[in-house]
């Protein structure tokens, strides 16, 4: 078997141990869920319940508006509480809309029709049915896939990959559900096989992952989907860089997967859409990983969507010493957050309370052009050079660099022997970019809009003037009529 | 003596004859400059800018009388389009980005005058004449010429506060990114 | 205004650029003619002063004028001193090979083989390591003075790291070798065209 | 309020004093081979080198109002002012030591702001200034082992003096001179080059050029380490290592052997230690190609055609000239793009074009 | 415009080479002592004034396809002027200032001026510019050179008595006696050194007098 | 022909223009700051130096000489390349917009770029040849191009770095550019 040389990334401690080794538990019910209506890329879900209506688990709190988006379930039978502001899981610590219920405890599903023979269905339905289960792609993006699924299906996909890759240090959530239920994520991947009409499906599974790899191989013993370990570096599990080692073809710049034919799912997402077709069960819960050095009991907990993140460390026996950090996500791409109150969300991989020495150096020295960061790159970017572009406010000559083709892995902050904040740097040149292009839009909007106003007053004044020209012509004709009349008159 | 008049003034005169001669020739017209910085420039001809509208301000711009950071509306997006569609550095202190706003009637006030009506360049105020007016956000620029006529001082010109989709990072080692404020659990 | 459209001519242009250029290369060729007779003397003044720092004494023609060139190859153009109407003494220009390019000199060398002087017409060497040979920075150029082809023997014509009796510099032997080198070529030609340089044969001659 | 900090949330276990020090461990064998064999003179050098780069550091970056503790600690500033010690002629006067230093630190580093700031070489361009100001100073060199006592030696050092008793010439300063004589390289090599001793080093010259086998230990820990990589060293000897194989074929009577050229000067500590240097070397491996290549080249050229005896310091420097404009042309294919930086042609994208 | 104002900028403020960064080939040529550096000056002085004076005279005759040219063949006479009678007249100085004389003309000073003063401003306005743009110059040339000297020599104005005769021969000073030498002043590197580092020192200076000048404001303006 | 070769290297690196003969310092202090335009006045200053080179050549061989009138040499010579020069930015004008865009400013900079005056006169006083003239012209074209892009590319860099407040900009090219003399001083005695 074949597998491709990738070039960058890097080694991170893998601090997997940890957790990987503890089964899956589930969480025992908070008293309230937070559950936020925007949990994916694209537009927000609109509320359909009101506050002191009853819901039951699975049942639909709001639907989806516009062609990206999701819709959002109810984690449990309960009651909503709220509707309104809660802190989000989002570095900036504002609030987002959300729905608040809280649990009757008793766990009363919504019944969903389900199919005799899931493989019987039409392509079409199994993308429909993983959309009305508001599934997104569980590998961090939280893209819808049912919008993924009909793109691939009307361009035409040949192979569908299944990212087993899980790169990120201390993560093991898709390691344990490997384990655990891989019989379901084959199945999964063979209904996503079969709603985009893919003729191979390819797994790719880092290879410091034995069990998940034995599993998974036996599980899949009978289909025709093929395991595949790859090595385990930092970032396999980007999903070009998956396709690439896999296949060895390259996704071009400014494109996607599709493409050139592939699709990527997460392994999760595969059990998920399992989950949807053959139960019926809505996304209404997800595998989490709680670790880092300042939890007392690291494992994989499976989660209500909407749980507060206190909730977990406390399953977890809490904190061993008051953590440096708290991250939602791997260390590598997970971000930083103030407090435990946010909840948990469909894209949430891990929490971790991360202690100072896991943290390491943070205090910034200057560049000094070790190119360390260019070896490290996955993408073949000089993060040097765009990040002192960026500092001196040159937006243009670091988006010239390639700025726009990061995918802020953070390997290059990662190596960088001077603690340089690389991806700060090319992030908040990316939200400058997108402000500008916002306020460009909305020039755009203007330019019309003060167009149309002077258009429209110059055509009121034009009004004005032939209204008035004919007011005086009329008057002229009127009084000519009266002098004609009078003549006439006189003369008569 | 004769010989280097004579061949000095005939080098002069035909050089003088060649240059004048390629004047005429290569003759240029107009300036196609001032109608692509006009087409940077917002458009809403608002005179902040202390021209009387963008083509003014366009002009001015093209024949380098006016500084890149002329126009209050267009904020660093516009100096940066500037900058670099003339080939100059751009001094981005200077200009203050006060962060997006939007103009808002305060209905205690607004006495349906219709003043602020009439003078938005956007026709973002909505309302008729002895009604309370209210503000498009999507159309409003803050320009802030309705506060200027407001007889009652009921527009305001407020920040719009950040949301989850406009939020950013700050530049890092400047501001140390803080949580919003009044958040703090 | 009149002017305006007058400027906008076509023929204005090439007017007032020949016109410019007449007046002002009249002007040139009148102060030419006033400087002229000054600036030859300045150059003449010059070169008979570095012809006069090699030869010290008094000679009763001008030299500048009483010169020869020997066909030699790339023969310098020797100049030449009388008193009463005997050569008494020449000086030719010499080159030597430095270690950063060309050393020129010039060396009055009297009748009777005699060096009157040496000085360094123009030199590339290092400052501050070759560039002693200049009188101004050491008195190394002067060793020179008096010394002939027999004094001191021909295997002592090298500087005294080679065995000779010429001082070098410290760190720096390749320049004064080079002079001395080149001092001594120039002493060996005047031997060799002794009779032509005095202008002998003229005499014998008549 | 709680500052929220950008990912990754972990750190590699490096940082610039680290590698700063493993560069000066790399050193240490060379250097105490050095003091072995030009004795007490060359150690008083080196301290003064050394301390002259502290003193004009901090003031330096009081000057400018910066901090100077950290700036101090990454260790840039001692590691410039080793290697321009290893470059000096050992027996040379302290104040020396104290301009060469001071104009490294000082003009060469912080006036451009400091580490990783600077354009060209610190090292090489106060290497250059000396050789340019005091040549005599410069050029001369001791034969090895002639060590005088500690007392002495601080006479050869700092009282100034008498060192033209015994003077010698370095390999490359002696075969120019008697080029320049107009002698063959035979003779000018006779007596004066044998190449086993020149790789052990013992012979004049300065601290980092006389062992070329401990420089390439140095080297070669200092790539396990991955502290460096392989494409500046190798290109560097390969540049002067090739012109000297091809003028060797062609006239070896003129033209000393590539193992002469490889051996002497500072070509080994330069390969090493010198085109290493992050600061001021290009950044993709195919640019530190070019730029070793380009050293080795120039050094060759100055060396063979030029009047200086020694091209390595100019020929890095004009290479450092050259690294913007190699950084600029030189860069890696970012993943999905061609070279020229279009986006690959997409299989949809080549059915429209087709 | 003022002749406070225009001696200010000739001298300080828009000072040919320490603002505008023109003339910088005859500055870094002749800097290597003091006294080349005033030879030039002076000399530049003169052909500045000569040049904007005359060029303001006649610029309402000049039409714009011909300008330069015309300008530029004003300057050339002036300075195959000041060449012919300084080779003539003062010859010692000549041999020193050698190929810049001639280079006078594409000083791009000279032109410079031309173009953006003397073209637009009546001809005592003119001279008065051109007097102190070339005293300016001088003064840049002067300092420039005396650093360089005194750093590279460790002397100032050494040989001014062949430029200004023996009377002046008194300015002539050893100030570090015993040196030897610093030669990297007086090559070409030092000369670009000695220059920017005077630049930086003019811009510290520039912003020190600047914060002295808001205090005194601030002292002056009535206490609240 | 290696003869010519070792000129053009001679007038290129060995005696540049800018770092050893002090000439087109202006242009080349000036038009640094941004690769672009230093490329342009690179291709302007090589076109204008070597045509110029060229008429000044015949003008001194053929009119100046011959009737004995050398001291309108300057005069003479100035004319012609500001003739020259202007003739060209308005023929690019015209004729190329998009090379006007590039070239087009830097165009009258070099009628005062000392170097083209500088060489046509040395050219005359080191008495060359009609093709060694034009060689030399070149040559110091390229060398003066050849700096001019290497500082430009330091600048640039430059730009990006944390120099002090007193020191940025024109200061530190200053210094730039007497370690770059430095460097080029490695070439004495080539050629
Ligand atoms: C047709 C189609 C359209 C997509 N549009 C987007 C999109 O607009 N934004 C986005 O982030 N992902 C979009 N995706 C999903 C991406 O291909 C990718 O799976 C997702 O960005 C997450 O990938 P990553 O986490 O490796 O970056 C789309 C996928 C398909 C098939
Ligand atoms: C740097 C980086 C690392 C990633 N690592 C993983 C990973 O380890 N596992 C994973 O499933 N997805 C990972 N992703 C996301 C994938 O690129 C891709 O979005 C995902 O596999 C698509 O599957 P999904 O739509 O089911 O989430 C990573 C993305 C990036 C940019
Ligand atoms: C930068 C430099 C400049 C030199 N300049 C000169 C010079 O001008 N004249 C000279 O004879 N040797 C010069 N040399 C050559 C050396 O000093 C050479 O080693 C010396 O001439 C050999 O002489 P020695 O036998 O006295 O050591 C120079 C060497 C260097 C490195
Ligand atoms: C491998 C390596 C090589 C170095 N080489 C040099 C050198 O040649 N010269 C020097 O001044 N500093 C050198 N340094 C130190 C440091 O990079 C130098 O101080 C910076 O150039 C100052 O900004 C080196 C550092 C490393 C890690
Ligand atoms: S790793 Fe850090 S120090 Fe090294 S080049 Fe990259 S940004 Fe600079
Ligand atoms: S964060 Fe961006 S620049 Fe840094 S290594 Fe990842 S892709 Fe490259
Ligand atoms: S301020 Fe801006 S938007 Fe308003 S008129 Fe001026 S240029 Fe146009
Ligand atoms: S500020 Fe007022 S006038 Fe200006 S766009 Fe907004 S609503 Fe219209
Ligand atoms: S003085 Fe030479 S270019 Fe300005």
């Amino acid at each position: 078997m074949k597998l491709f040389k990738m070039r960058g990334g890097v080694h991170p401690e893998a601090r997997k141990a940890d957790s990987s080794e503890r089964p899956i538990r589930i969480l025992p019910l908070p008293p309230l869920l937070h559950v936020p209506l925007q949990q994916h890329i694209g537009a927000p879900a609109k509320p359909v319940v009101r506050v002191g209506d009853k819901v039951l688990a699975g049942q639909l709190v709001g639907v989806g508006q516009g062609h990206v988006s999701a819709p959002v379930h109810a984690p449990t039978s309960g009651t909503v509480v709220a509707i309104g502001d809660h802190p989000a899981p989002h570095p900036s610590g504002l609030s987002a809309a959300t729905v608040t219920i809280a649990p009757d405890g008793e766990g009363r599903w919504f019944e969903y029709e389900v199919p005799a023979d899931p493989f019987a269905l039409a392509p079409d339905d199994i993308a429909a049915r993983a959309g009305a289960a508001g599934i997104v792609g569980l590998g961090g993006a939280a893209f819808p896939s049912s919008v993924k699924l009909d793109a691939s299906r009307q361009s035409g996909v040949d192979t569908l990959v299944i990212n087993g890759g899980e790169c990120e240090p201390y993560l093991t959530c898709d390691d344990r559900i490997m384990r655990e239920r891989a019989s379901e994520i084959v199945t999964g991947i063979r209904l996503i096989q079969h709603a985009v009409g893919a003729t191979r499906a390819l797994v790719g599974i880092e290879d410091n992952k034995p069990e998940a790899l034995a599993a998974m191989r036996a599980a899949a013993a009978a289909t025709d989907v093929q395991i595949r370990a790859v090595p385990a570096m930092y970032p396999m599990g980007w999903e070009k860089q998956m396709i690439h080692a896999l296949l060895g073809r390259e996704v071009p710049a400014e494109g996607r997967s599709a493409d050139i034919g592939v699709l990527v799912h997460n392994v999760a997402t595969a059990w998920a859409v399992q989950q949807a077709v053959c139960q019926g069960r809505p996304l209404v819960s997800r595998i989490v990983t709680v670790s880092g050095g300042a939890v007392v009991a690291p494992c994989n907990l499976e989660v209500p969507i909407g749980a507060p993140v206190q909730a977990l460390f406390d399953v977890c026996g809490g904190f061993r010493t008051t953590p440096a950090r708290l991250v939602l996500g791997g260390p590598m791409m997970g971000q930083q957050i103030a407090r435990t109150s946010v909840p948990v969300v469909k894209g949430t991989s891990g929490v971790l309370a991360l202690t100072q020495a896991e943290i390491g150096l943070t205090r910034p020295a200057p560049c000094i052009r070790c190119s360390t960061c260019v070896r490290a790159c996955p993408v073949g970017l000089l993060p040097l050079e765009i990040a002192a572009r960026v500092r001196s406010d040159d937006l243009a000559g670091a988006v010239a660099l390639g700025l726009k083709d990061c995918i802020g892995c953070g390997s290059c902050s990662y190596v960088c022997p001077s603690g340089i904040p690389l991806v700060h740097f090319f992030n908040y040149a990316k939200g400058d970019l997108a402000a500008q292009a916002r306020s460009k839009a909305k020039q755009e909007t203007t330019r019309k809009l003060a167009a149309e106003r002077s258009a429209r007053i110059e055509r009121i004044a034009r009004e004005r003037e032939e209204a008035a020209a004919a007011r005086k012509a009329a008057k002229a004709a009127k009084e000519a009529a009266a002098r004609a009349a009078a003549t006439t008159e006189a003369a008569a | 003596m004769i010989a280097a008049l004579t061949s000095l003034t005939v080098l002069g005169t035909s050089l003088g004859l060649i240059l004048g001669l390629a004047a005429r020739f290569f003759k240029v017209e107009g300036n196609p400059l001032v109608e692509e910085i006009e087409a940077l420039l917002p458009g809403t001809q608002c005179g902040q800018c202390g021209y009387p509208g963008c083509t003014g301000a366009a002009q001015a711009l093209a024949n380098g009388n006016a500084p890149l950071t002329l126009c209050p509306p267009g904020g660093r997006a516009v100096v940066a389009a500037l900058a670099a569609r003339l080939g100059m550095e751009a001094d981005l202190s200077g200009v203050e980005d006060a962060g997006p706003r939007i103009a808002e009637v305060r209905e205690e006030l607004c006495i349906g005058c219709t003043r602020c009506y009439k003078v938005c360049p956007t026709d973002a105020v909505l309302g008729a004449a002895k009604h309370i007016h209210a503000v498009f956000s999507e159309a409003c620029t803050a320009c802030g010429s309705c506060v200027d006529v407001c007889p009652t001082e009921a527009i305001l010109l407020r920040p719009l506060a950040p949301t989850l989709q406009s939020w950013g990072w700050g530049k890092p080692g400047l501001q140390p990114l803080a949580i919003a404020q009044g958040m703090a659990a | 205004m009149k002017l305006d459209a007058l400027r906008a001519r076509l023929a204005y242009q090439t007017v007032l650029l020949g016109c410019v250029v007449l007046l002002t290369s009249a002007a040139l060729a009148l102060a030419s003619r006033a400087t002229e007779a000054d600036i030859e003397a300045a150059a003449m003044r010059d070169l008979r002063q570095s012809l006069a720092q090699v030869l010290p004494g008094e000679y009763d023609n001008d030299l500048l004028t009483d010169t020869l060139r020997l066909d030699v190859d790339e023969g310098p153009t020797v100049y030449r001193a009388r008193r009463a109407g005997r050569v008494e003494a020449v000086v030719f220009q010499t080159v030597a090979r430095g270690y950063a390019g060309p050393v020129v000199c010039i060396m009055g060398v009297a009748r009777d083989g005699q060096l009157l002087g040496v000085r360094v017409l123009s030199h590339k060497e290092t400052p501050g390591l070759g560039d002693k040979i200049e009188p101004a920075k050491d008195t190394w150029i002067h060793e020179f003075e008096g010394k002939s082809l027999g004094s001191p023997t021909a295997d002592k014509w090298a500087v005294k790291k080679d065995g000779g009796a010429f001082d070098q510099f410290a760190g720096a032997t390749i320049t004064p070798r080079a002079v001395v080198r080149a001092v001594k070529g120039g002493l060996e030609l005047f031997a060799r065209e002794r009779s032509r340089m005095l202008g002998e044969m003229e005499e014998g001659k008549t | 309020m709680t500052t929220i900090a950008h990912s990754p949330h972990a750190r590699a276990a490096n940082s610039v004093s680290r590698i700063m020090a493993t560069v000066m461990l790399a050193l240490v064998p060379v250097t105490l081979f050095g003091f072995w064999l030009n004795g007490w003179p060359a150690v008083y050098l080196w301290t003064v080198s050394l301390a002259a780069a502290l003193v004009g550091e901090a003031a330096a970056l009081k000057f400018q109002r910066r901090a100077v503790k950290p700036a101090l600690l990454d260790g840039s500033g001692v590691l410039t002012a080793w290697l321009l010690a290893l470059s000096l002629p050992p027996w040379a006067p302290w104040w020396i030591a104290v301009v060469g230093s001071l104009f490294a630190v000082v003009i060469a580093k912080q006036v451009f702001g400091g580490l990783g700031q600077n354009v060209f070489n610190p090292a090489m361009a106060a290497r250059v200034m000396l050789l340019i100001s005091f040549p005599l100073e410069m050029t001369i060199w001791v034969p090895p082992m002639s060590q005088p006592g500690l007392l002495d030696s601080l006479a050869v050092t700092f009282g100034g003096g008498q060192l033209d008793a015994v003077s010698s010439a370095s390999l490359l300063g002696h075969v120019k001179t008697e080029f320049s004589r107009g002698l063959g390289l035979e003779q000018a090599l006779a007596g004066h080059y044998a190449p086993l001793e020149a790789l052990w080093g013992r012979r004049s010259g300065s601290l980092g050029e006389t062992s070329a086998l401990l420089i390439f230990i140095g080297g070669v820990f200092l790539l396990a380490r991955r502290t460096i990589t392989w494409h500046a060293p190798v290109a560097m000897l390969a540049g002067v290592a090739l012109p000297a194989l091809l003028m060797n074929l062609v006239a070896p009577e003129h033209y000393a052997d590539p193992v002469y050229h490889l051996l002497s000067g500072g070509v080994m500590l330069a390969a090493f230690f010198i085109v290493t240097d992050p600061v001021t070397s290009p950044n993709t491996a195919l640019g530190q190609l070019l730029f070793g290549l380009g050293c080795g080249l120039l050094t060759y050229v100055i060396r063979t055609w030029g009047s200086y005896p020694e091209g390595v310091a100019f020929a890095v420097m004009l290479m450092n000239a050259a690294t913007p404009l190699i950084d600029r042309n030189i860069k890696p294919r970012i993943y999905g793009r061609t070279r020229q930086g279009a986006p690959l042609m997409t299989r949809h994208a080549k059915k429209d074009a087709a | 415009m003022s002749y406070a104002r225009i001696a200010k900028d000739g001298l300080w403020d828009n000072n040919v080479v320490f603002s505008q960064m023109l003339a910088l080939c005859p500055l870094l040529a002749v800097t290597g002592s003091a006294t080349n550096g005033l030879g030039m000056g002076l000399a530049t002085t003169a052909v500045l004034l000569a040049s904007n004076t005359l060029i303001s005279a006649v610029r309402h005759l000049v039409s714009t396809e011909v300008r330069i040219p015309v300008y530029i063949v004003l300057i050339a006479t002036l300075v195959t002027l000041v060449d012919m009678g300084l080779n003539a007249w003062a010859h010692e100085l000549y041999k020193v200032l050698g190929l810049f004389i001639a280079l006078i003309v594409v000083n791009c000073a000279i032109l410079g001026r031309a173009e953006s003063f003397a073209s637009k401003s009546p001809v005592l306005h003119a001279a008065a510019d051109g007097l102190m743009m070339g005293l300016g110059f001088t003064f840049a040339l002067v300092v420039i050179g005396g650093v360089r000297e005194i750093l590279g020599a460790g002397t100032l104005f050494a040989n001014a008595h062949l430029l200004l005769g023996q009377g002046f021969a008194f300015l002539e000073l050893t100030v570090i006696p015993e040196y030897r030498g610093y030669l990297l002043m007086i090559l070409p590197p030092g000369g670009f050194l000695a220059v920017g580092f005077l630049l930086a020192g003019k811009r510290m200076l520039d912003r020190r007098l600047a914060a002295r000048r808001i205090t005194a404001a601030l002292s002056l303006a009535p206490s609240p | 022909m290696s003869e010519y070769l070792l000129m053009l290297l001679g007038t290129a690196l060995v005696n540049n223009v800018v770092l050893v003969k002090f000439l087109g310092l202006c242009p080349f202090m000036g038009v640094s700051r941004k690769m672009g335009g230093a490329l342009g006045m690179g291709m302007a200053t090589t076109f204008v130096l070597t045509l110029a080179t060229a008429a000044t050549w015949m003008l001194e061989h053929w009119m100046l000489a011959p009737l004995g009138i050398e001291y309108l040499r300057i005069l003479a010579f100035i004319l012609v390349i500001a003739a020259v020069v202007q003739f060209t930015e308005m023929a690019i004008r015209k004729t190329s917009p998009a090379l006007y865009q590039v070239l087009g400013i830097y165009l009258p900079l070099i009628t005062t770029n000392c170097a083209v005056l500088g060489v046509a006169i040395l050219n005359v006083q080191e008495q060359h040849a009609f093709v060694e003239s034009l060689l030399y012209g070149f040559g110091s074209a390229l060398g003066f191009t050849l700096v001019l892009l290497l500082f430009t590319g330091l600048r640039e860099r430059l730009a990006l770095a944390q120099v002090s407040e007193a020191m940025a900009g024109a200061p530190i090219g200053f210094v730039t550019a007497g370690l770059l003399a430095l460097a080029f001083m490695g070439f004495a005695g080539l050629a």
